[in-house]
C-alpha cells in the first residue's frame, strides 16, 4: 500500500472518529502528566467539547454519498451517519452525568480514567457504526467492551464495583468468543472478512450444506452478540453489572453500548444473511428463514425483563431489567424485518436514550443523596421537590410507553412494522403489548412512591449544573419527540434515502 | 375566531387552566378552586355553542379541522397521522355531555380537602383527554386522548381517594391498561393494513370489495375492539375494577368516571366496532343483547343486597350499562338510539346520585345504608333529590332514564322478544334495589347524631338544579337529543345496511 | 500435499472451544476461568488459520484475522486479571462462586 | 272547550309547581291554592263533559319522539270515557283537596302533601286524556308514583315505609307486564295509537294467538293497579297513608285505572274470547276472595280496602262478560259511594284517633252528619234498592249471566252477599252499641269535611239513575254510541236477578245486624264455627308469608350466589393470573443467583437449544 493509496483516500469521512481519538489519547496522556491533586473535571468538559465537535462534524458530512476507504473496512453510509447520531450524543449526556458523579468513596485516584474510558468506549462504538470489515467490526467491538470493563470496576475500592466488572469481564470474554468462532465459520465460507465481499460471496452459494453451516454461524453470531445487547440467553449479566458499576457508567451500558449492539446486530446479519439464499440460488434469504429465532429471543427477552422486573427493590436492578425488556422491545423491531425497520429501530434507541438517561440522571441524584439504592428512597420526591418529580414521572411514563412521550411514538413505529407485511407478528406483538401492561406493575409502583408516599424526610435537593442540563434535555426531547415526532423523523427520512445505501 | 379553531380552543382550554396553576402556590385553596372551577367554563360554553350552532341547521362539518402531524414513512403517501377533529351528531352530545359534566364535577370538588393544586391540574387534564376522545377523528389520535385521560385517573383516585385508594387506583390502572392495550393492537393492525387511521378512510377501505383484511381478521379485530370497550362499559365479567374505583374514588371524580369514562366504551361500540366493521357486527349483536342482559339483571341483582350506597350505586352502573348493550344489540334505530340516549341519561343520572353521596357523606362521613336513614328529617331537600335522581334512574316516566330504557327495551323486542322478556325482570329489580336503599337511607326514624345536619347549601344547588333540569327536560322533551342524532344515526343504519 | 483433512483441524478448534468453555463455566478459580476463555478464543484462531489454508477460497485474511484475536485476547486477559486483582485486594479471595453479592 | 282539553291537567300540575317552589313560604295557605286549582280543573272538565254530550270525539296528537323513521306521538283525546272519567277524577280530586284541609290541619307538611296531590291528580288527568298507549303508560306510572309519595307521606313510620315500597313494586310487575305487552303489539300493529291499534284488530291484521297474548299482558298490567288477585296486597297496606289519600287513590281514581285501561282497550279484549274469560274468573275470584277476608277485618280502613279489592273485583268481571257498559257504571257509581265511605272513616278517625273498630262504637249520637252519611255509603255498596251501587251492581250481576258463567254469576251474588254482612258488620260497630268510656270528648269534623262528604252522598244516592232499567239507560246509550265493538249498551238480564240480588244484600245485613246489632248471636258465631278459617281469613290467606317465602327470599338467594360468583370466580381469575406472572417473576429471579458461571450457562443452554432446534428442523423452522 502505497503512500500515493493512502493519501487518495478521502480521510475526511473518518472525522469524527479522529476527534474522539485525539482527545482520548491528549487526555491520557495529560492524566500522566498532570499533579494528582489537580481536579480532573476538567477533563469531561474537554471529552464533552470534544464529542460537540465530533457532531459538528458528522453533520456536516450529513448528505455526504456513500463512501469506504481502506478497502471498505471503514465505511460512512446513512445507516452509519444516524446510528453515530445516537452514540454521541449518548456519550455527551453520560459525561454530564459522570461530571457531577461524586460517589463516597471508591475512587479517589482514577477520575482521569474515568473520563476518557468514556472516548475510547465511544470511539470503539462508532469504529462498529460504520465498519464493513468484520476484522475491525470484531476490533471496535472489543474497543468499546474493553473500555466498559475497566469502567465498571472504576471504583477500585468498592467491592461491588469490582464484582460486577469481574462478571463483566467473564460473561462478556465468553461472549466474544462464542461470536468470533461464528465469524470463523462465515470467513471460512467465503475466504473473505469484508462484508460486501462475503454477501457476495455467499449469495453464489450453491451447496445447501453450507448453508447448514451458516445458520449454525448465524446462531453463534447472534447469540454472542445478544451480550452487548443485554437479551436473552445472554441478559443475565445486565442486572448485577448495572447494580455494581457507577451510575453514569450503567446509564452509559443502558443506552450506549446497547444501541451499539443493535448497530452491530444490523450491520452483520443483515449484509451477511440477509441475501444469502437458504438453499440453491433465488430461494428466500437466510435471515427470512431465522427470523422466527429472533422473534423467540425477542418474545423471551421481554417476558423475562419485565416479569422479574416486577421483584426488584433495587432502582438500578430494576432499570436493568426494564432495559432487559427495551431490548426485546428493540429486537421486535428487528425481527419483523419489514421496510421501517432501521426507522423503528433508530427512534426507538433515541427515545430510549433520552427517557433513559433522564431517568438515570434522577436515579443518580436520588441515590447519591440519600446513600442507597432502594426505591423506596423516593417516597414523597413529589413534596421535597415537584419540578423533579415531575421529570421524573414524564421519563417513567414515556418509558412505560404512554402517548405524548416519545416511548409511545416508539412503539407504534415497531407495531407498524410488526404488523406489515405478508406474515404479520400478531403473537409477538401481543406479547409485546402484554408484558408492556405488566410494566405498569413496576412502572407505577415507583410513580406510587414518588407522589403517593409520605418522605422520610423533607430536605429539599440542590441539583448539580450537570444532572440539571440532562433532565432538561431529556425532558424536553422527550415530550418534543412524543408530540412533534417528525423533528426526529424527518430529519432522518430527509437524510437516509430510506437507507436504500446499506448494502451498495 | 374562525369555526375551525373551534374544537382545538374547545379541547385544549383546560390546559390553559392547568398552566395558570402550575403557577399559583398550594396554600392559596380559594383562587385554585376557583381557577380550576372557571377552566371549565370555556369548553362549556363552546360545546352549547356547537350544539346551537347545529339545531340552528348549520353543518356540523364546519367545526372539522384537518392538519398534517406525523408521518412515519418517508413517503408522502401512507402511514400518515394528521391532526384532525371533528363533530357528529353522536360526539357533539357526549362532548357538551362531558363539559357539564366536568363543570358540575368540579362544582362537587370543593369538597376536596387537600392538595388543590394537583388535583385541580389532573382534573383539568382529565377534561382535555375526555373531550379529545370524543373530537378526534383518527383512531390514533383517538387513543393518545384515550390513555391521557387514563393517568389523571390513576393519580386522582390513587390520591385523593379513600382507605383502599392504591389497590383502587392500580386495578383501574391494569384492567384499563390491558383495554387500551387490545385497543391499540387493534388500531396497529388497521394503521399498518391500510396505512391510514382516519375512521372516515377506514371505514371505506375496510368495507371495500377487495379489502385489505380478511373476513376472519376482521372478526378478529371486532371481537378485540368489543374486549377493549367492554372493559371500559363495563360488561361482566371485566367489571370488578369499576367497583373499587366507585367506591374508593372521591365523588367528585366518580361522577366524571361513571358519568362519562364509562361511556368512552359506548361510544367506541357505536362509532368504531358498529362504524367499520358492521359486517362482523351483524353476527356478534346477538350476542353482545344476550351479554347486555346478563350485565342488567347481574347488576341488578347484586346491587339489591349491597350494604353500601356507594356499591349499590357501582352495581346499578353495571345494569344500566347492560340497558346500552342492549340497545346496541338490538342493531335497530330504536336500539342503538335508545342506547345513546341511555349514555347520556345514565351520565346524568349518576352524577347527580354520586354528588349527593358526596354531600351525604360529607356532612355524615358514612355511606352505609344502615349507618344512615332517616335523613328526609334533618335534610329533605337533598332527601328529595336523592329519591328524585332514584326514581330517574329506576325509569320513572317523564325523566330521562325512561325514554332511553323504553327505546332500548323497544328495540330489542322487535327481533328477540324472548330475550328482552327476560330482561324486563331488571326493570322491576331496579325499582326494588333503588327503593330499598334509597327509603333506606332517607325514610324511616332520623339517627340521633345527623339531628343538626344541614341541607344543601349554596353552590351544592347549582350542580343538583342543574342535572336534575337536563333530566326531566330530555324525559319530557326527548327530541333535543334526538333531532342532533338524526343524521348520525342514519348514517349508522345506512353503515349496517338497514 | 498435507495429508492432515481440514476437518481434523476444525475438529480440534471445536473440541479446544469446548473445553474451554466447560471450564470457564466450572473452574471455581477465576484465574483458570480467565484462562479457559483464552483456549475458547485460541479455538477461534486455529479455526481461521485453517480456512485461511484449507478453506473453500484459502486467503491471508484469516490469518490477519487471527492476529488480532490474539492481541485483543491478550488485552481482555490483562484487564481481566487486573480486576481480579482489584477484587482481590478487596475480598481477599480469587474464588469465581464467592462473587455473588449482588444476586435475584 | 273539547280543543283545549289539554289544559285540564296543568291545573294540578301547575298546583304542584308552586307548592313545590313556594310550599315552604305558603305553609297552611297552600291548601287554597290546591283547592281552588282542582276546582278550576273540575269545572273545565265539566263543560268539556257537556261539550261531549253532543260533539263527536276530538283528538289532537304532536310528534314526541322520532326515531328514524318512527314518530311516536302525544297528544290528547276526548270520547265518552275519557270525558266520564275526567269528571270523576277532578271531582273527587276536587272534594278531597277540600276534605284534607280539615283533616290535615296542624300538620307542618300541608304543602308537601298539597303538592303530591296535585301531581297525582295531574297524572291520574293525563292518563284518562291519553289518545295513545305510551302515553297511558307514561302517566300509569306517575300514578304510581303519586300514590307511592302520598302512602309513604308519613316516612318516618316503619310500617308507611314498607307499604310505599311495597305498593311501588308490586304495581311495577303489573306494569312491566303492561309495557311488554304494549311493545309486542306495537311491533304488531307498528303504533301504539288505540285507533290504530283497533283498526288493525279489527281488519284482523294481528293473529288471534298475538290479541291473546298482548290482551293478557295488558291485563296483567291492569291487574297490578287494580289490586286484583294475585296482586292484591298492596292495597291494604297502602292504607298507611293519609285517609283523604285512601279515599282518592285508593278507592275512587287510581286503582280504578286498570278498568279503566280495560274498558279503554275493551275492543281488543273483546276480540279474544280466551282474554274475557280470563279477565272474568279473575274478576269474580277476586271479588269473592276479597269479600271473605274483609269479613274479619278489625281495622276501619283495611276493611274498606278489601271492600275496594271485591268491588274493583266485579268491574273486571263485567268488563271479562263482555258488561262494558256495566264495569263502567259500577266505576263511576263505587268512585263515589267508596270515597263517600273513606272520608266518613276519615272523619271517624279524625274524631276517635283510632283506626280500631273493636274500640269503637255508639258514635252515631256523637257523629250528627258523619254517621248518616256513613250509612248512605253502606247502603250503596250493599245494593239495596234506590241507591247507586243497586243499579250498578245489578247490571254487572246481569251481564255475568247473559256472558254465560253461571259459576262467575253464583260467586258474584255470594260475594254480594258478603259485601252487605261485613259493612253492615262495620257500621253497627262503629256507630251502635254502647259508646266506649274513653271517648267522652268526640265532637264531629269542621264544616270544611263535611261539605265534601254530604256531596257524595248526595252522589251515591241519585248517581244510579243515569242508567236504569226503569227509567232508562242513558249512560249506556252515550257510552257505546257510534261504537258497536262495545256490545249492548244495557244488558237486559231476567227480571229475577234483580230480585234474588236485593234478597241476598238483604240477608247479609239482617245477619250483621243479628250478631253486632241486636247481638242476639254471640261475637264470636262466626269464629266459633270454624276456628280455623277464622284466623285464615283473618290472615288475608296467608298471601303476604307466601309471596316472603317464596319471591323475596328466592331473589335474596339469587343475589346471594351472584355475589358469591363475583367474589369468587371473577375475581379468582383476576388474582390468578396475577398470582401466576408473580410466580413466574419469582422463579426467574431465583435462577439470578448472583454466580456468573450460572450466568454464562444459561446462555450456552440457550445457544445449545436453539442449535438443537435448528438441526432437529432439518435446518431452518419452517
Amino acid at each position: 500500500m502505497s503512500l500515493e493509496t493512502l493519501q487518495s483516500f478521502q480521510w475526511g469521512i473518518m472525522a469524527p472518529e479522529f476527534i474522539i481519538l485525539a482527545v482520548a489519547a491528549l487526555l491520557s496522556l495529560l492524566d500522566l502528566f498532570m499533579p494528582d491533586k489537580m481536579d480532573r473535571k476538567v477533563f469531561g468538559y474537554v471529552g464533552i467539547a470534544a464529542i460537540v465537535a465530533a457532531i459538528a462534524a458528522l453533520a456536516g458530512m450529513i448528505d455526504h454519498p456513500v463512501a469506504s476507504i481502506l478497502d471498505d473496512t471503514f465505511r460512512l453510509d446513512a445507516f452509519s451517519k444516524v446510528f453515530k447520531f445516537i452514540l454521541l450524543g449518548g456519550s455527551a449526556l453520560v459525561l454530564l452525568l459522570a461530571v457531577s458523579y461524586e460517589p463516597k468513596e471508591g475512587m479517589e485516584e482514577s477520575r482521569g480514567e474515568f473520563y476518557y474510558l468514556f472516548l475510547t468506549a465511544l470511539l470503539g462504538a462508532m469504529m462498529m457504526a460504520s465498519s464493513g470489515d468484520l476484522i475491525t467490526l470484531f476490533v471496535g467491538l472489543e474497543l468499546l467492551s474493553i473500555s466498559s470493563y475497566i469502567l465498571a470496576g472504576i471504583k477500585k475500592r468498592n467491592i461491588k464495583s469490582n464484582e460486577s466488572a469481574m462478571k463483566y469481564v467473564i460473561n462478556g470474554g465468553i461472549s466474544t468468543a462464542i461470536t468470533l468462532f461464528g465469524m470463523s465459520y462465515v470467513y471460512g465460507l467465503t475466504g473473505t472478512t469484508n462484508l460486501k465481499g462475503i454477501a457476495g460471496q455467499l449469495a453464489s452459494l450453491g451447496n445447501p450444506q453450507y448453508a447448514y453451516l451458516l445458520g449454525l454461524a448465524f446462531l453463534m453470531i447472534f447469540i454472542g452478540l445478544a451480550f452487548k445487547l443485554a437479551a436473552a440467553p445472554f441478559h443475565m449479566w445486565a442486572p448485577d453489572v448495572y447494580q455494581g458499576a457507577p451510575t453514569p457508567v450503567t446509564a452509559f451500558l443502558s443506552v450506549v453500548s446497547k444501541s451499539a449492539g443493535f448497530i452491530l446486530i444490523t450491520r452483520v446479519l443483515l449484509s451477511i444473511f440477509g441475501v444469502t439464499p437458504s438453499n440453491g440460488p433465488g430461494s428466500i434469504p437466510i435471515l427470512l428463514h431465522m427470523q422466527d429465532y429472533i422473534s423467540f429471543i425477542a418474545g423471551a427477552t421481554m417476558i423475562i425483563g419485565n416479569v422479574i422486573a416486577l421483584r426488584q427493590t433495587n432502582i438500578k436492578r430494576l432499570f436493568a431489567y426494564s432495559s432487559i425488556a427495551h431490548a426485546g422491545y428493540i429486537l421486535v423491531a428487528f425481527a419483523s424485518l419489514s421496510f421501517v425497520m432501521f426507522d423503528a429501530i433508530w427512534f426507538y434507541l433515541l427515545a430510549y436514550l433520552f427517557m433513559n438517561l433522564g431517568a438515570f440522571a434522577v436515579i443518580q441524584l436520588v441515590s447519591e443523596k440519600e446513600g442507597s439504592e432502594e426505591i423506596s428512597q423516593f417516597a414523597g420526591l413529589y413534596k421535597r421537590s415537584p419540578w423533579l418529580a415531575a421529570a421524573m414521572g414524564i421519563l417513567i411514563l414515556s418509558l412505560a410507553g404512554f402517548p405524548g412521550t416519545a416511548g409511545f411514538i416508539g412503539k407504534v413505529n415497531i407495531f407498524i412494522g410488526a404488523f406489515t407485511g405478508d406474515n404479520p407478528h400478531y403473537v409477538l406483538a401481543s406479547i409485546m403489548i402484554a408484558t408492556t401492561v405488566v410494566s405498569y406493575f413496576y412502572y407505577f409502583g415507583i410513580l406510587t412512591q414518588i407522589f403517593f408516599r409520605p418522605a422520610a424526610k423533607e430536605t429539599k435537593f440542590n441539583i448539580p449544573t450537570g444532572i440539571l442540563i440532562v433532565l432538561t434535555i431529556c425532558v424536553a426531547a422527550t415530550v418534543i419527540l412524543g408530540i412533534l415526532p417528525n423533528t426526529a423523523l424527518d430529519f432522518m427520512h430527509n437524510h437516509t434515502n430510506q437507507f436504500t445505501d446499506f448494502l451498495q | 375566531m374562525s369555526l375551525s379553531s373551534v374544537l382545538s380552543i374547545l379541547v385544549f382550554s383546560p390546559l390553559l387552566g392547568v398552566t395558570v396553576l402550575a403557577f399559583m402556590k398550594n396554600t392559596q385553596e380559594k383562587a385554585i378552586k376557583i381557577v380550576g372551577l372557571l377552566a371549565t367554563l370555556p369548553a362549556l360554553l363552546l360545546a352549547l355553542a356547537c350544539y346551537f350552532h347545529y339545531q340552528a341547521g348549520k353543518d356540523l362539518g364546519d367545526f372539522s379541522v384537518k392538519a398534517n402531524w406525523i408521518n412515519f414513512v418517508g413517503d408522502k403517501k401512507y402511514f400518515h397521522v394528521a391532526y384532525e377533529l371533528g363533530l357528529n351528531g353522536l360526539s357533539l352530545i357526549m362532548v357538551v355531555l362531558t363539559a357539564i359534566i366536568a363543570t358540575l364535577a368540579a362544582v362537587a370538588s370543593m369538597h376536596i380537602k387537600k392538595e388543590w393544586k394537583g388535583y385541580f391540574m389532573l382534573f383539568l387534564l382529565l377534561e382535555t383527554g375526555m373531550l379529545g376522545v370524543f373530537t378526534s377523528l383518527n383512531l390514533i389520535l383517538f387513543f393518545i386522548f384515550f390513555e391521557v385521560t387514563l393517568v389523571p385517573m390513576f393519580f386522582l383516585i390513587g390520591k385523593w381517594g379513600y382507605f383502599e385508594k392504591e389497590k383502587a387506583a392500580f386495578s383501574f390502572l391494569i384492567y384499563n391498561g390491558l383495554g387500551s392495550a387490545i385497543l391499540l393492537i387493534v388500531i396497529m393492525v388497521l394503521f399498518a393494513k391500510t396505512g391510514t387511521s382516519n375512521i372516515h378512510d377506514l371505514q371505506q377501505i375496510v368495507n371495500a370489495a377487495k379489502s385489505p383484511l380478511s373476513g376472519s381478521v376482521k372478526m378478529g379485530l371486532l371481537i378485540a375492539l368489543l374486549i377493549a370497550f367492554g372493559v371500559k362499559l363495563p360488561i361482566f365479567p371485566l367489571h370488578s375494577w369499576m367497583l373499587r374505583v366507585h367506591v374508593q374514588a372521591p365523588p367528585s371524580i366518580v361522577m366524571i368516571h361513571s358519568g362519562i369514562l364509562l361511556k368512552i366504551g359506548a361510544f367506541g361500540l357505536i362509532r368504531f366496532a358498529m362504524g367499520i366493521f358492521p359486517e362482523q357486527f351483524k353476527d356478534v349483536a346477538g350476542v353482545l343483547a344476550f351479554l347486555g342482559v346478563i350485565n342488567l339483571l347481574y347488576g341488578a341483582f347484586l346491587a339489591f343486597i349491597q350494604k353500601d350506597f356507594k356499591m349499590v350505586l357501582a352495581y346499578s352502573s353495571i345494569s344500566h350499562m347492560g340497558i346500552v348493550l342492549i340497545g346496541i344489540g338490538a342493531l335497530n334505530a330504536t336500539g342503538i338510539q335508545g342506547a345513546i340516549f341511555q349514555v347520556v341519561s345514565h351520565g346524568l343520572i349518576s352524577a347527580l346520585l354520586f354528588f349527593l353521596v358526596g354531600v351525604f357523606y360529607e356532612r355524615t362521613d358514612t355511606s352505609l345504608i344502615e349507618n344512615l336513614g332517616g335523613l328526609a328529617k334533618g335534610m329533605p331537600l337533598a332527601a328529595g333529590f336523592l329519591l328524585a335522581g332514584a326514581m330517574a334512574s329506576l325509569g320513572l316516566p317523564g325523566m330521562s332514564g325512561f325514554v332511553s330504557e323504553f327505546m332500548a327495551f323497544l328495540g330489542l323486542f322487535k327481533d328477540m322478544p324472548v330475550l328482552a322478556a327476560v330482561g324486563t325482570i331488571g326493570i322491576i329489580m331496579t325499582a326494588a334495589y333503588l327503593l330499598r336503599a334509597v327509603l333506606g337511607m332517607t325514610f324511616g326514624q332520623a339517627h340521633r347524631e345527623f339531628a343538626g345536619t344541614m341541607d344543601l347549601k349554596g353552590a351544592e344547588f347549582v350542580p343538583v338544579l342543574t342535572l336534575m333540569f337536563l333530566i326531566v327536560l330530555i324525559g319530557v322533551y326527548p327530541s333535543v337529543l334526538s333531532s342532533p342524532l338524526k343524521t348520525a344515526l342514519e348514517t349508522i343504519m345506512l353503515g349496517l345496511g338497514g | 500435499m498435507s495429508s492432515i483433512p481440514a476437518s481434523a483441524f476444525l475438529a480440534l478448534a471445536l473440541i479446544l472451544f469446548c473445553i474451554g468453555l466447560y471450564g470457564a463455566l466450572s473452574k471455581r478459580n477465576t484465574v483458570i476461568v480467565l484462562i479457559s476463555i483464552e483456549l475458547m478464543l485460541n479455538a477461534v484462531n486455529i479455526n481461521l488459520v485453517t480456512f485461511s489454508k484449507y478453506g473453500i477460497k484459502p486467503s491471508i485474511t484469516g490469518q490477519i484475522f487471527a492476529l488480532f484475536a490474539i492481541t485483543v485476547a491478550a488485552a481482555e486477559a490483562a484487564v481481566g486479571l487486573a480486576i481480579l486483582i482489584a477484587l482481590y485486594r478487596n475480598r481477599k479471595t480469587v474464588n469465581i462462586d464467592e462473587m455473588d453479592t449482588m444476586k435475584h | 272547550m273539547m280543543e283545549t282539553a289539554w289544559i285540564i291537567p296543568l291545573f294540578p300540575l301547575l298546583s304542584f309547581l308552586i307548592l313545590l317552589l313556594f310550599g315552604r313560604r305558603l305553609k297552611e295557605a297552600s291548601a287554597f291554592v290546591g283547592i281552588l286549582l282542582t276546582l278550576a280543573s273540575l269545572v273545565y272538565s265539566i263543560l268539556v263533559l257537556f261539550e261531549r254530550f253532543t260533539a263527536p270525539t276530538y283528538k289532537s296528537e304532536a310528534a314526541w319522539l322520532n326515531i328514524g323513521d318512527l314518530h311516536l306521538t302525544a297528544g290528547f283525546e276526548v270520547n265518552q270515557l275519557n270525558a266520564l272519567m275526567l269528571v270523576i277524577v277532578s271531582l273527587v280530586s276536587c272534594l278531597v283537596h277540600t276534605y284534607s284541609k280539615g283533616y290535615m290541619h296542624g300538620d307542618e307538611r300541608i304543602p308537601v302533601f298539597y303538592a303530591y296531590l296535585g301531581l297525582f291528580t295531574f297524572a291520574m288527568q293525563g292518563l284518562v286524556l291519553s289518545p295513545n298507549l305510551l302515553q297511558t303508560y307514561i302517566f300509569w306510572e306517575l300514578v304510581g308514583v303519586g300514590s307511592f309519595l302520598l302512602i309513604g307521606f308519613y316516612f318516618y313510620k316503619e310500617e308507611a315505609k314498607a307499604a310505599a315500597k311495597k305498593a311501588f313494586i308490586m304495581t311495577r310487575i303489573g306494569d312491566v307486564g303492561l309495557l311488554i305487552g304494549m311493545i309486542l303489539l306495537f311491533w304488531q300493529t307498528n303504533s301504539f295509537e288505540y285507533d290504530e291499534i283497533f283498526k288493525a284488530v279489527r281488519e284482523g291484521a294481528i293473529s288471534q294467538g298475538w290479541i291473546t297474548l298482548t290482551a293478557l299482558l295488558i291485563f296483567v298490567g291492569a291487574v297490578g293497579k287494580s289490586g286484583q288477585f294475585p296482586l292484591h296486597t298492596w292495597l291494604p297496606d297502602a292504607m298507611e297513608g293519609p285517609t283523604p289519600v285512601s279515599a282518592l287513590i285508593h278507592a275512587a281514581t287510581m286503582v280504578a285505572a286498570g278498568v279503566y285501561l280495560v274498558a279503554a282497550l275493551f275492543p281488543l279484549f273483546a276480540a279474544s274470547k280466551t282474554a274475557l274469560l280470563t279477565i272474568a274468573i279473575i274478576g269474580a275470584f277476586t271479588a269473592i276472595f276479597a269479600a271473605s277476608i274483609g269479613l274479619v277485618q278489625t281495622d276501619i280502613k283495611r276493611v274498606l280496602a278489601y271492600s275496594t279489592v271485591s268491588q274493583l273485583g266485579y268491574m273486571m268481571l263485567a268488563l271479562g262478560s263482555a258488561g262494558y257498559v256495566a264495569g263502567v257504571f259500577h266505576l263511576m257509581t263505587h268512585a263515589f259511594f267508596k270515597a263517600l265511605l273513606f272520608l266518613a272513616a276519615g272523619s271517624v278517625i279524625h274524631a276517635v284517633h283510632t283506626q280500631n273498630i273493636e274500640e269503637m262504637g255508639g258514635l252515631w249520637k256523637k257523629l250528627r252528619l258523619t254517621g248518616p252519611l256513613f250509612l248512605i255509603g253502606t247502603l250503596a255498596i250493599s245494593g239495596v234498592p234506590l241507591l247507586s251501587g243497586f243499579f250498578s251492581k245489578d247490571e254487572i250481576l246481569a251481564a255475568a249471566w247473559e256472558g254465560g258463567h253461571p259459576i262467575l254469576f253464583l260467586l258474584a251474588v255470594i260475594a254480594a252477599f258478603f259485601t252487605a254482612f261485613y259493612m253492615f258488620r262495620l257500621f253497627f260497630m262503629v256507630f251502635t252499641g254502647e259508646a266506649r268510656s274513653e271517648m267522652k270528648h268526640v265532637h264531629e269534623s269542621p264544616g270544611v269535611m263535611t261539605l265534601p262528604m254530604i256531596v257524595l252522598g248526595v252522589l251515591a244516592v241519585i248517581s244510579g239513575y243515569v242508567n236504569t232499567p226503569w227509567f232508562g239507560t242513558f249512560l249506556g246509550d252515550w257510552l257505546t254510541k257510534g261504537n258497536d265493538s262495545l256490545g249492548h249498551s244495557h244488558v237486559e238480564g231476567p227480571g229475577w236477578i234483580m230480585i234474588v240480588a236485593t234478597l241476598v244484600s238483604l240477608a247479609g245485613i239482617f245477619l250483621a245486624w243479628l250478631i253486632y246489632g241486636k247481638k242476639s248471636l254471640s261475637r264470636d258465631w262466626l269464629s266459633g264455627r270454624g276456628g280455623a278459617l277464622h284466623t285464615i281469613l283473618y290472615n288475608k290467606y296467608y298471601i303476604d308469608e307466601f309471596y316472603q317465602l317464596t319471591i323475596v327470599s328466592l331473589t335474596k338467594g339469587m343475589s346471594y350466589f351472584l355475589r358469591f360468583i363475583d367474589l369468587f370466580l371473577v375475581e379468582g381469575i383476576v388474582k390468578g393470573v396475577a398470582g401466576f406472572v408473580q410466580g413466574l417473576g419469582k422463579t426467574g429471579s431465583k435462577v439470578q443467583n448472583g454466580q456468573v458461571q450460572t450466568y454464562g450457562a444459561m446462555a450456552f443452554v440457550g445457544l445449545a437449544v436453539l442449535v438443537v432446534i435448528f438441526a432437529l428442523t432439518g435446518g431452518y423452522l419452517k
